[in-house]
């Protein structure tokens, strides 16, 4: 479905006449009628943004389309007007979305991505399928980033002091720059920049250096993604930095390091960790993940075996391993763990089984960790034989030359920075409370501002503000993880006449050309090799997205022992931590990043993947700590459902403000208990609490930088808590923690216990049909349905036992094709990739902090995130097991999304027919006939369903209760983001997941259309592949598989026949077409938390099956050998 | 005793001597009060001078009907998101405030109808009273179902009207079943309570021309429709009425069924119960009678109606209290039961939650107020005490309304999933909304008293003693008060 | 009373039922014809910016649609010529008309030319030009015959009733697929009985099942 | 008008005086009279030789409408005009139909009770001889007539008249037409 545009050669013109923009934009730009639409539609400055040319729905296309004002012709209907272009635009075609590569840059990464376009404007991210390590992925952030193009509180115009100036004045000032301090070889002159890997820059910076040898060059984030360079330094003489094959490991440690999420090229990881992990057959191998982390990441979500340590003590846990791998080691290393509790056995079975696989293991460490980690980390790794095969190193010359922030704070405490251009970044917001940033920046004569927003920054003595562009509208380069190439190319021109740091740069170098175009067209060239044709190289770039063959080479390394050790020379003896003295985490948010995406409503509206909250972030303490700190509510009197998690008064999260100081620096900020972590960690998302930002952002959390210094960045040691005695509201948007036993994840152990129980996969790769009242009522679909074929159940609907004989398919109506999904569970890791993908694809609006305390998000995915401890009583009421909070629950994910009912209760109760089924098994949504009863969200099993309460596209999200007396109308600039091939829904219509019918259609469509022209109109049905729906194409991990069932060849049909393939409360006979395959752990026998069955099925075991106390080998065909499991889970502690 | 005499007449002479044993007959006007006495009473009520509490009451109604009518033009500006509702409690006060309206209305055409046919006489006084009760609380009810939708101004897409997008409605669906039962309950009710009214609105038309006010004479004569008291309509009057009775009989029990599949039909775990249909519809009554207590006691008391509202009403009424209360308290433990023995955890888990869970508090609200507070009646002494009797009649109205809550809220709160559990609190615009129905009802009640008869004096004639064409009944027709009855 | 009501009053009750039904018997005839598309859009035929005459331009000349239609074939929307593509024939032909300033000052600084929208699909319908036009529904269907119009007129209701009729009874709309743009062919089932035959086949061979169900045009 | 009178109109005080009248009048052959009654009296259809109403035949034919129609209109909306898949569920069973027919049946039963009732009563019929009667407020309240129509054959002023004395009625008076 999705195709590239294959961009013709520039033509000579261009070569002649300077500037040059995005190649098909080109003809566009040469037309001064288009010049003149983009005025009128993207007005500068924001206050005329809501426009008074307001237009209703998105389904108008750009620059061919614009409904004129509201004058009425006659009083027939509004009189709208067509606007054709003035010259035909070169591969436009009006109504057809048009595909281009690009990425997005992320710190020392990128993610390559493909822009849908309609008309000039892009509406849609996806990954970049010919970069094959991500095979078509986008990560979160990756989706969520095109709505900050879009966004209306972006900055608008370049200010200096104030006042607004041209275009031409920031190009002139940056000159003056470059003059200026050329004299002086740049003394005086200092640059902080964002961490970035475009080739461009870096050939540009050594451009700069050489210009203005005495000009300081440094690069801040606040947040480490990448292992530290020293480390490596120190290991193997080299500066280099590891890339984990993880698709190659079969046992996989992970020290505090949050690969699938946090770390630089998390997408790549997770990818390459899912196929490791993804089992389909018996003989497929399963990878095991043992994590020993202080927070609870995604990662540790994921682990077969969990150990809760302090960070701070990642040290110890690192020594111990390593002595345990590498046991000459042993007594050297051991002072570097004393005092630390570290339980051996646990580290001893993990390294027996690291061992025991050598060359298919691997040791990861989270690149927040000090260099010693790291460094014992890269021992463990060689003595495992990972170095070559799971883990390999490449070069890192990016910390060359650049200075630290610190640095730059020196010089500028010294007075000697005269001139400081600040290149995107935040450090006013986001640098350490010790170097006091934003009094320093005010001490600097003159600071020149590169920001996308007026922040923080630009709002402390920032003398002028530059607009930087969107890397939509950028022309750049980047390099992925791995080193390959690719571009960041502009889908629209600049709307608010944006500079790219490239640019920049290259204005103050007073480069002869400094279009950065053609800057990027001069690497690019150069890096393909001496002799390259421009014009052709540039060609093939920009179709591929992706410079062929430019990864990075690894290099051979040598792990230096004695090297390493001298890491551990400057090593303090670790802390110990109690209820006085807690450790903090600093994490980057899921979401917000660093903070760089706080005005972003989708992923302020996203809730984190553990905690469930959105729009805020909080304290997250251990449930321990929260007993001895006193927060931990009080139950009701007679327990029916597990104890929650958080106090939840009228169904919003009600927590406690807490006072968090550290080395005398106090923030406060809610507490919400958080199963799952170290007993006295503390962890703070970062990213939150922004002062200066938009509408979205205004509000949300409280920022935890000010507690971090240049010392302890990411980890920092004796804190404390106070209670403020006051409360504040959180938007969590699950309430509910426990699956309470029921048969809704179902999960087995991938190999047999010690004892055999039948339970696990290897033992019955079925097992999920021994879970649930399925498992012991009569088959829904009778003994006629059970015989019929997946395809023959799908058309003609066996009537089972039902009063009713069902309509099928198979008549005259007929479709050609019967629609379903697979999700996968085992590989599912909850990156919440899917849930913004499917907001941007079906313009599903965000409602608020305010609303999503009600519970009235609309994501039409969701990831339902369940704990299970096994704890749980079988009994309703009372009961510890009850009323307790595990405190190392094992987790559960569940991506949860409309799952097309054959026998829908959504429609049967729908009076208006609004929801009915079409001939292909799709459960439709007729906005237009909805009248909004909401009886199908109650009578939906699985809660998808979502309604608009307000007008949430057309009113401000703060005045939504002020009714016709608020503003409405969206603005024009969010208008521009919608996605034309999807209705915008008004007020009061249901609306869910419609399997993305839009992309359906327009498949067959496309697909009857190709076949009837080549002559063979008689081929209808869609090749299996051509349809992705929005969640199934971003998803890392793939564990999304749509397709058509009645192709028993399809991956759908292949997934659905799967033995670990069931229907999520299949037992009440709705049948539904998204099945989810079971999902499996992997534990080690040899663990001491072993358990013999997954935590969700003990709970199940105990609350359906009729305890047997002792008795266990006499309960029958659902015996609950769980009971005995657990006690001795008990007791290994 | 009338079976017994109308023999008499057609018996040989000898045997008119003899005077059987009169069997006691439950007294239904008290005092014997004449034919004219009755006439005097009722429409006295609406001739006489419009008392200054009556004013004082309407002005207060209004005032509290008003914020319904504030609450839903704030709905309808703005959105639905003004009530509580959320995921996954996406019907509460709205649809409670439906049923419990509903249910109220119940009684009265249970009285009117039910008793009529099984000839129960005692009906008599408070039939009027209570088919007008029904239609407010229908009128009530049917202002949430309409007002609920998202979009009212599509509201008419409910209705099977030809248009041009050609699609129908789903009749598969309990709320298009829904739709059908509550217009036809509120036309059949409208055109019963109407048709009772007939002969009345002609006394009224003949009374207020006796006395000159030829502008209300006219305005009753016009919905009199010339009625004249002919015998010969009576006849079909009187078949007609028995009819509308016998219709209006399994009308009354299908609405509440119907209602109760918009619950019994869905798979909700608390909702999915086959128990659902006999359950409401006795719960209908209950409620139905309590209302009528609720506002037939104070009537009684200010318009001095006892003669005509005897104790032997009240009775009665406490006893079918009492009954279906019973019933009512009956399901709550079977469908404990049912959920228990069904095996479902699902099932199982939504009573066990109604009970201790989250809204335990509702639940108990309920179970005091429906099932114990009813018991009180086995007790005469109770029975009798009118204030008392009073006051638990509002006790079964909050019950009743708290069984709604119970059943729609709490289900929907706690359902298959626990990742989509939540909890249903109520804005202020629904409070508001839902206390200004009491308004609204209550405006609409006291026009009723005002303007119409409170009771029908046909047929509180034609129960009198003296009504009797063999002349058992009493002296004469234009008895006085003072004359004793005759046996 | 009756001296309260005269004699006459007793024919007024019938006498009111009769209006009654009357009057509701209009109303809902004309709510039926003036308050559906078969009246507010047929006939529909705005002033266009430029004179435009399809006529003309089809009818006389005998230009086909795709020439200025040109993407008709490939996207859901077909789309509107740009000034350039009048100003193919139009640099040469008629190059000073007052008429054309609008499309020659198009071209030249690329304002667009104001061309008001006939025939509008409510913004919840999805209808796509090109699977029509590739699988034997000819442009006469919907837009009547364009190459007859002096100003384009909205000639169908492209109402929802009006898209379902066609959607349930394919054969009988069906054109050879080489007519379709051919606005003076007739449909096959107006061919006869081997036309009928045709239609019939070209049902069966080319698959053709329109959608009936909201997927097909709602998303 | 001084032509003829619409009848002869007597006045009875109780209803055993009525009901022995009435059934006087009826055994004198008279087809054309009526009683005023305030209440439906117990037995005067007996006594006036009335037979049982016809209204129950409409109503069950009311009743037999809405039903058919209520089936009819969901199974043609379901089944042949529209049909779509809903639920899964049967394009039309009788099942799901009934509720709907039910309540229309009610319906029909009650519009065609009350059409009925009021075209054979000859309602509405605000004017009428009877309703001139001075005295008619008091047979709305307390008081019971006998009107002998002049359009009877059998009626004859003086013969009438007598009848009506002989039954016991008092204030025999003429009724203008």
């Amino acid at each position: 479905m999705k195709r590239k545009f294959d961009h013709p050669a520039p033509s000579e013109r261009e070569q002649l006449t300077g500037p040059k923009y995005w190649r098909s934009l080109d003809e566009l730009t040469g037309t001064p009628g288009f010049k003149a639409q983009l005025e009128r539609e993207f007005p500068e400055g924001a206050d005329t943004l809501d426009g008074v040319d307001r237009r209703h729905f998105m389904k108008i296309m750009a620059a061919s389309f614009a409904l004129g004002g509201a004058g009425l012709a006659g009083c027939r209907r509004p009189e709208k007007f067509i606007l054709p272009y003035g010259k035909s635009v070169e591969g436009v075609i009006p109504g057809l979305p048009s595909y281009y590569a690009t990425a997005m840059p992320v710190r020392k990464w990128a993610v390559p991505l493909l822009a849908e376009t309609h008309q000039g404007r892009p509406t849609k991210l996806e990954g970049n399928p010919s970069y094959l390590p991500h095979g078509g992925a986008a990560s979160l952030t990756a989706q969520a980033s095109i709505l900050d193009l879009y966004d209306p509180d972006r900055a608008t115009a370049h200010k200096q002091v104030g006042a607004t100036i041209s275009r031409e004045q920031v190009d002139q000032l940056l000159a003056t720059i470059g003059q200026t301090y050329g004299g002086t070889q740049g003394a005086g002159l200092a640059f902080l920049a964002e961490e970035s890997s475009s080739p461009t820059r870096r050939r540009l910076v050594i451009a700069l250096r050489a210009k203005f040898p005495r000009a300081i060059w440094s690069e801040y984030e606040p947040v480490t993604d990448t292992p530290p360079v020293q480390a490596a330094q120190a290991a193997f003489g080299a500066a280099v930095r590891p890339i984990y094959n993880f698709k190659a490991a079969k046992r996989i440690v992970s020290i505090d390091a949050d690969f699938l999420q946090a770390e630089a090229g998390s997408l790549l990881y997770a990818r390459a960790f899912s196929e490791g992990r993804r089992v389909t057959k018996k003989s497929d191998p399963m990878n095991r993940l043992y994590v020993a982390e202080s927070g609870l990441s995604l990662t540790g979500s994921m682990a077969d075996h969990r150990l809760r340590i302090a960070s701070s003590h990642a040290l110890a846990f690192a020594v111990k391993l390593a002595s345990a791998v590498y046991p000459q080691s042993a007594e050297a290393l051991a002072p570097y763990a004393q005092g630390v509790e570290i339980p051996q056995a646990w580290i001893d079975a993990c390294a027996a089984d690291l061992r025991a696989n050598p060359g298919s293991s691997l040791v990861v460490a989270g690149s927040h960790l000090p260099p010693e980690v790291h460094a014992l980390v890269y021992g463990i790794n060689t003595a495992i034989e990972a170095i070559g095969s799971t883990v390999n190193f490449v070069a890192d010359e990016s910390t060359a030359g650049v200075s630290s922030l610190g640095g730059l704070a020196t010089a500028m405490k010294a007075g000697s920075v005269k001139t400081l251009v600040v290149l995107g970044g935040n450090p006013a917001y986001n640098a350490p409370a010790d170097l006091d940033w934003a009094a320093l920046q005010k001490s600097v004569g003159e600071v020149v501002r590169v920001g996308y927003y007026a922040d923080e920054t630009s709002a402390v003595g920032a003398t002028t503000h530059i607009v930087r562009a969107h890397y939509l509208e950028s022309w750049g380069d980047a390099r992925t993880v791995d080193g390959t190439v690719v571009p960041v190319q502009p889908m629209i021109l600049p709307l608010f006449g944006g500079l790219t740091d490239i640019e920049v740069l290259a204005r103050i170098l007073g480069e002869t050309n400094p279009d950065p175009y053609a800057l990027v067209a001069t690497t690019i060239t150069a890096l393909s090799g001496a002799g390259a044709n421009t014009d052709k190289v540039m060609a093939r770039f920009l179709h591929d997205g992706v410079l062929a063959g430019s990864a990075a080479k690894p290099v051979s390394v040598r792990f230096n022992a004695n090297g390493a050790r001298q890491t551990l020379a400057a090593v303090k003896p670790a802390a110990t931590f109690s209820a006085k003295s807690l450790e903090v985490r600093f994490v980057c948010d899921h979401k917000m990043d660093d903070g760089r995406f706080a005005n972003n409503g989708w992923l302020q509206e996203c809730p984190d993947p553990i905690t469930k909250i959105s729009w805020d972030n909080a304290i997250l303490v251990s449930p321990k700590l929260g007993k001895e700190l006193g927060i931990y509510h009080a139950n009701t009197g007679i327990q029916v459902a597990r104890q929650e998690e958080a106090e939840f008064t009228m169904g919003k999260e009600n927590a406690r403000v807490f006072e968090l100081t550290v080395g005398g620096r106090t923030v406060s900020g809610p507490v919400h208990i958080q199963p799952g972590l170290s007993n006295y960690t503390v962890v703070v998302p970062l990213g939150y609490g922004r002062t200066v930002t938009g509408h979205v952002g205004k509000g949300a959390g409280f920022s935890a930088y000010p507690l971090r210094t240049t010392e302890a960045m990411h980890v920092a040691t004796g804190a404390t808590l106070t209670d403020t005695k006051t409360r504040v509201l959180l938007a969590n948007t699950q309430e509910h923690w426990s699956m309470e036993g029921r048969d809704i994840v179902r999960e087995a152990n991938y190999e047999p216990a010690t004892m055999p129980d039948g339970k696990s996969y290897q033992e019955n790769p079925g097992y999920v049909n021994t879970i649930g009242m399925e498992s012991h009522a009569p088959s829904n679909l009778g003994p006629v349905g059970e015989k019929m074929s997946p395809p023959q159940r799908a058309t003609q609907i066996p009537r089972g036992n039902s009063l009713y004989t069902t309509p099928q398919f198979g008549k005259k109506e007929d479709g050609y094709h019967q629609w379903g999904m697979s999700i996968d569970l085992n590989t599912c890791i909850g990156c919440n990739a899917c849930v913004v993908a499917c907001q941007a694809e079906n313009n599903i609006p965000i409602v608020g902090k305010d609303q999503v305390m009600r519970g009235r998000e609309m994501h039409w995915i969701r990831i339902d995130r369940y704990y299970s401890s096994g704890d749980i009583d079988g009994g309703a009421f009372g009961g510890e097991g009850n009323t307790t909070l595990p405190e190392e629950p094992q987790i559960s994910l569940q991506p949860m999304t409309c799952v097309h009912c054959e026998l829908a209760p959504c429609e049967t109760v729908c009076p208006v027919n609004a929801t009915v089924h079409d001939e292909e098994g799709l459960n439709v949504m007729a906005y237009n006939r909805c009248i909004g009863t909401r009886y199908c969200a109650n009578n939906c099993p699985y809660k998808v369903r979502r309604f608009n309460f307000f007008n949430w596209n057309e009113r401000k999200l703060d005045q939504l209760y002020l009714g016709p007396l608020g503003d409405s109308g969206m603005p024009e600039l969010v208008k521009m983001g919608k996605n034309p091939e999807v209705t915008i829904r008004m007020r009061g219509v249901m609306e869910k997941c419609t399997y993305c019918v839009q992309r359906i259609q327009n498949a067959k469509i496309q697909h009857k259309v190709k076949m009837a022209q080549a002559g063979q109109p008689g081929e209808v049905r869609v090749p299996d592949g051509t349809i992705k729906t929005a969640c199934q194409q971003t998803c890392p991990v793939d564990a999304i598989v749509f397709g058509d069932i009645l192709d028993e060849q399809s991956d759908v049909s292949v997934a659905k026949k799967r033995e670990q393939d069931y229907a999520v409360l299949g037992y009440l006979n709705v049948r539904p077409r998204t099945t989810y395959s079971g999902k499996l752990r992997n534990p080690n026998p040899k663990m001491p938390d072993y358990n013999a069955l997954p935590m969700s099925r003990v709970e199940y075991d105990r609350k359906n099956v009729p305890q047997t106390h002792g008795h266990g080998a006499a309960a029958g065909a659902h015996g609950s050998p769980g009971n005995e499991k657990q006690a001795e889970k008990k007791g290994a502690h | 005793m009338s079976h017994a005499s109308e023999h008499a007449a057609d018996a040989p002479a000898i045997l008119r001597e003899v005077k059987p044993a009169v069997l006691p007959r439950a007294v239904l006007v008290e005092n014997n009060r004449s034919f004219s006495w009755i006439t005097e009473k009722i429409c006295g009520i609406i001739e006489g001078k419009t008392p200054t509490w009556w004013w004082v009451c309407f002005i207060l109604a209004c005032f509290v009907a008003s914020f319904t009518v504030a609450g839903l033009t704030y709905l309808v500006a703005t959105g639905v998101g003004v009530w509580g509702h959320a995921n996954p409690v996406n019907w509460a006060w709205d649809i409670v405030n439906f049923v419990f309206w509903i249910g109220i209305g119940h009684a009265g055409t249970l009285i009117s109808a039910i008793l009529c046919l099984l000839r129960q006489k005692w009906r008599t006084s408070i039939n009027r009273a209570a088919e007008a009760m029904t239609i407010f609380a229908v009128v009530c009810a049917a202002i949430f179902p309409v007002f609920h939708v998202g979009r009212i101004w599509y509201a008419w897409f409910l209705f099977p009207i030809p248009n041009s997008n050609i699609i129908w409605q789903n009749f598969r669906s309990p709320l298009e079943w829904d739709v059908f039962a509550v217009s036809t309950y509120g036309t059949v009710s409208v055109l019963f309570w109407y048709v009772g009214l007939i002969p009345d609105l002609a006394v009224l038309r003949d009374r207020f021309f006796a006395t000159g006010n030829k502008f209300r004479s006219f305005l009753y004569g016009l919905f009199a429709l010339g009625w004249r008291g002919s015998n010969r309509h009576w006849s079909n009057y009187e078949m007609a009425y028995l009819i509308l009775a016998g219709v209006s009989t399994p009308l009354v029990l299908s609405v509440h069924t119907i209602v109760s599949f918009d619950f019994a039909v869905s798979l909700i775990p608390g909702w999915h119960t086959t128990i659902f249909p006999p359950y409401f519809v006795a719960g209908a009554i209950f409620s139905g009678f309590g209302m009528v207590m609720t506002l037939m006691l104070p009537l009684r008391a200010i318009y001095g109606l006892k003669d005509l509202i005897t104790q032997y009403h009240i009775d009665c009424m406490c006893k079918i209290t009492l009954a279906t209360g019973t019933i009512v308290g009956y399901a709550y433990g079977m469908e404990f039961f049912i959920a228990w023995y069904s095996g479902n955890p699902y099932e199982g888990f939504a009573f066990i939650n109604r009970a201790f869970g989250h809204y335990s508090w509702a639940y108990w609200i309920m179970i005091s107020c429906n099932v114990i507070t009813p018991q009180f009646f086995w007790f005469k002494a109770v029975r009798e005490n009118t204030a008392l009797v009073w006051v638990l009649s509002i006790f079964v109205n909050v019950g009743m309304w708290f069984e709604r809550f119970v059943i729609i809220v709490t289900s929907l709160a706690r359902d298959f999933l626990p990742s989509s559990w939540g909890y249903y609190s109520p804005s202020v615009v629904e409070i508001f909304t839902f206390f200004g129905t009491f308004g609204v009802f209550s405006v609409l009640f006291l026009l009723f008293i005002r303007f119409l008869p409170i009771m029908p004096m046909a047929e509180l004639k034609a129960v009198t003693p003296q009504a009797d064409v063999h002349g058992h009944g009493g002296t004469t027709g234009h008895g006085a008060a003072e004359v004793q009855q005759a046996h | 009373m009756s001296k309260l009501f005269p004699k006459s009053a007793n024919k007024l009750p019938l006498q009111i039922i009769v209006y009654l039904v009357v009057l509701a018997g209009i109303a809902t005839a004309g709510v039926t014809y003036y308050m559906t598309p078969k009246y507010s859009r047929v006939g529909y035929a705005p002033v266009q910016p430029v004179p435009f005459s399809h006529a003309q331009h089809v009818g006389e000349v005998g230009l086909d649609c795709r020439y200025c239609h040109s993407n008709v074939e490939k996207s859901g929307h077909s789309n509107v010529p740009t000034a350039q593509t009048c100003m193919n024939c139009h640099s040469i032909i008629k190059s000073t008309s007052p008429l054309l300033a609008p499309v020659r000052e198009s071209y030249a600084n690329g304002t667009p030319v104001p061309w008001v929208w006939i025939h509008q699909t409510p913004d919840y319908a999805y209808f796509n030009h090109s699977i029509h036009v590739n699988r034997g529904i000819s442009c006469v269907e919907c837009h009547g015959k364009v190459n007859e119009m002096d100003t384009v007129t909205h000639m169908q209701p492209l109402s929802m009733a009006f898209c379902i009729e066609c959607h349930r009874k394919p054969e009988t709309r069906l054109r050879d697929p080489k007519d379709v743009f051919n606005l003076n062919s007739k449909r096959l089932s107006e061919q006869g009985a081997e036309g009928a035959k045709k239609a019939s086949d070209f049902v069966h061979d080319w698959k053709v099942k329109p959608p009936q169900s909201c997927s097909g045009c709602h998303r | 008008m001084a032509a003829q009178p619409h009848g002869l109109i007597a006045t009875f005080e109780t209803t055993p005086d009525l009901y022995h009248a009435a059934e006087q009048v009826r055994d004198a052959g008279y087809r054309h009279w009526d009683c005023i009654t305030p209440f439906p009296v117990h037995g005067l259809d007996k006594a006036m030789g009335l037979k049982r109403s016809i209204v129950p035949r409409i109503s069950l034919a009311g009743g037999i409408t809405g039903f058919i129609t209520g089936m009819t209109l969901i199974w043609w909306t379901g089944e042949v005009d529209y049909p779509l898949i809903v639920g899964g569920k049967p394009m039309f069973s009788p099942m799901f139909a009934f509720p709907v027919s039910y309540e229309l049946t009610i319906l029909f039963t009650a519009f065609a009770t009350i059409i009925g009732m009021l075209v054979v009563n000859g309602l509405p019929r605000h004017y009428h001889p009877v309703l001139k009667y001075d005295h008619i407020v008091r047979g709305m309240d307390d008081t019971f007539f006998i009107v002998i129509e002049s359009r009877d054959p059998r009626f004859n002023l003086a013969n009438t008249k007598a009848l009506l004395e002989k039954a016991g009625g008092k204030a025999i008076t003429e009724l203008e037409p």
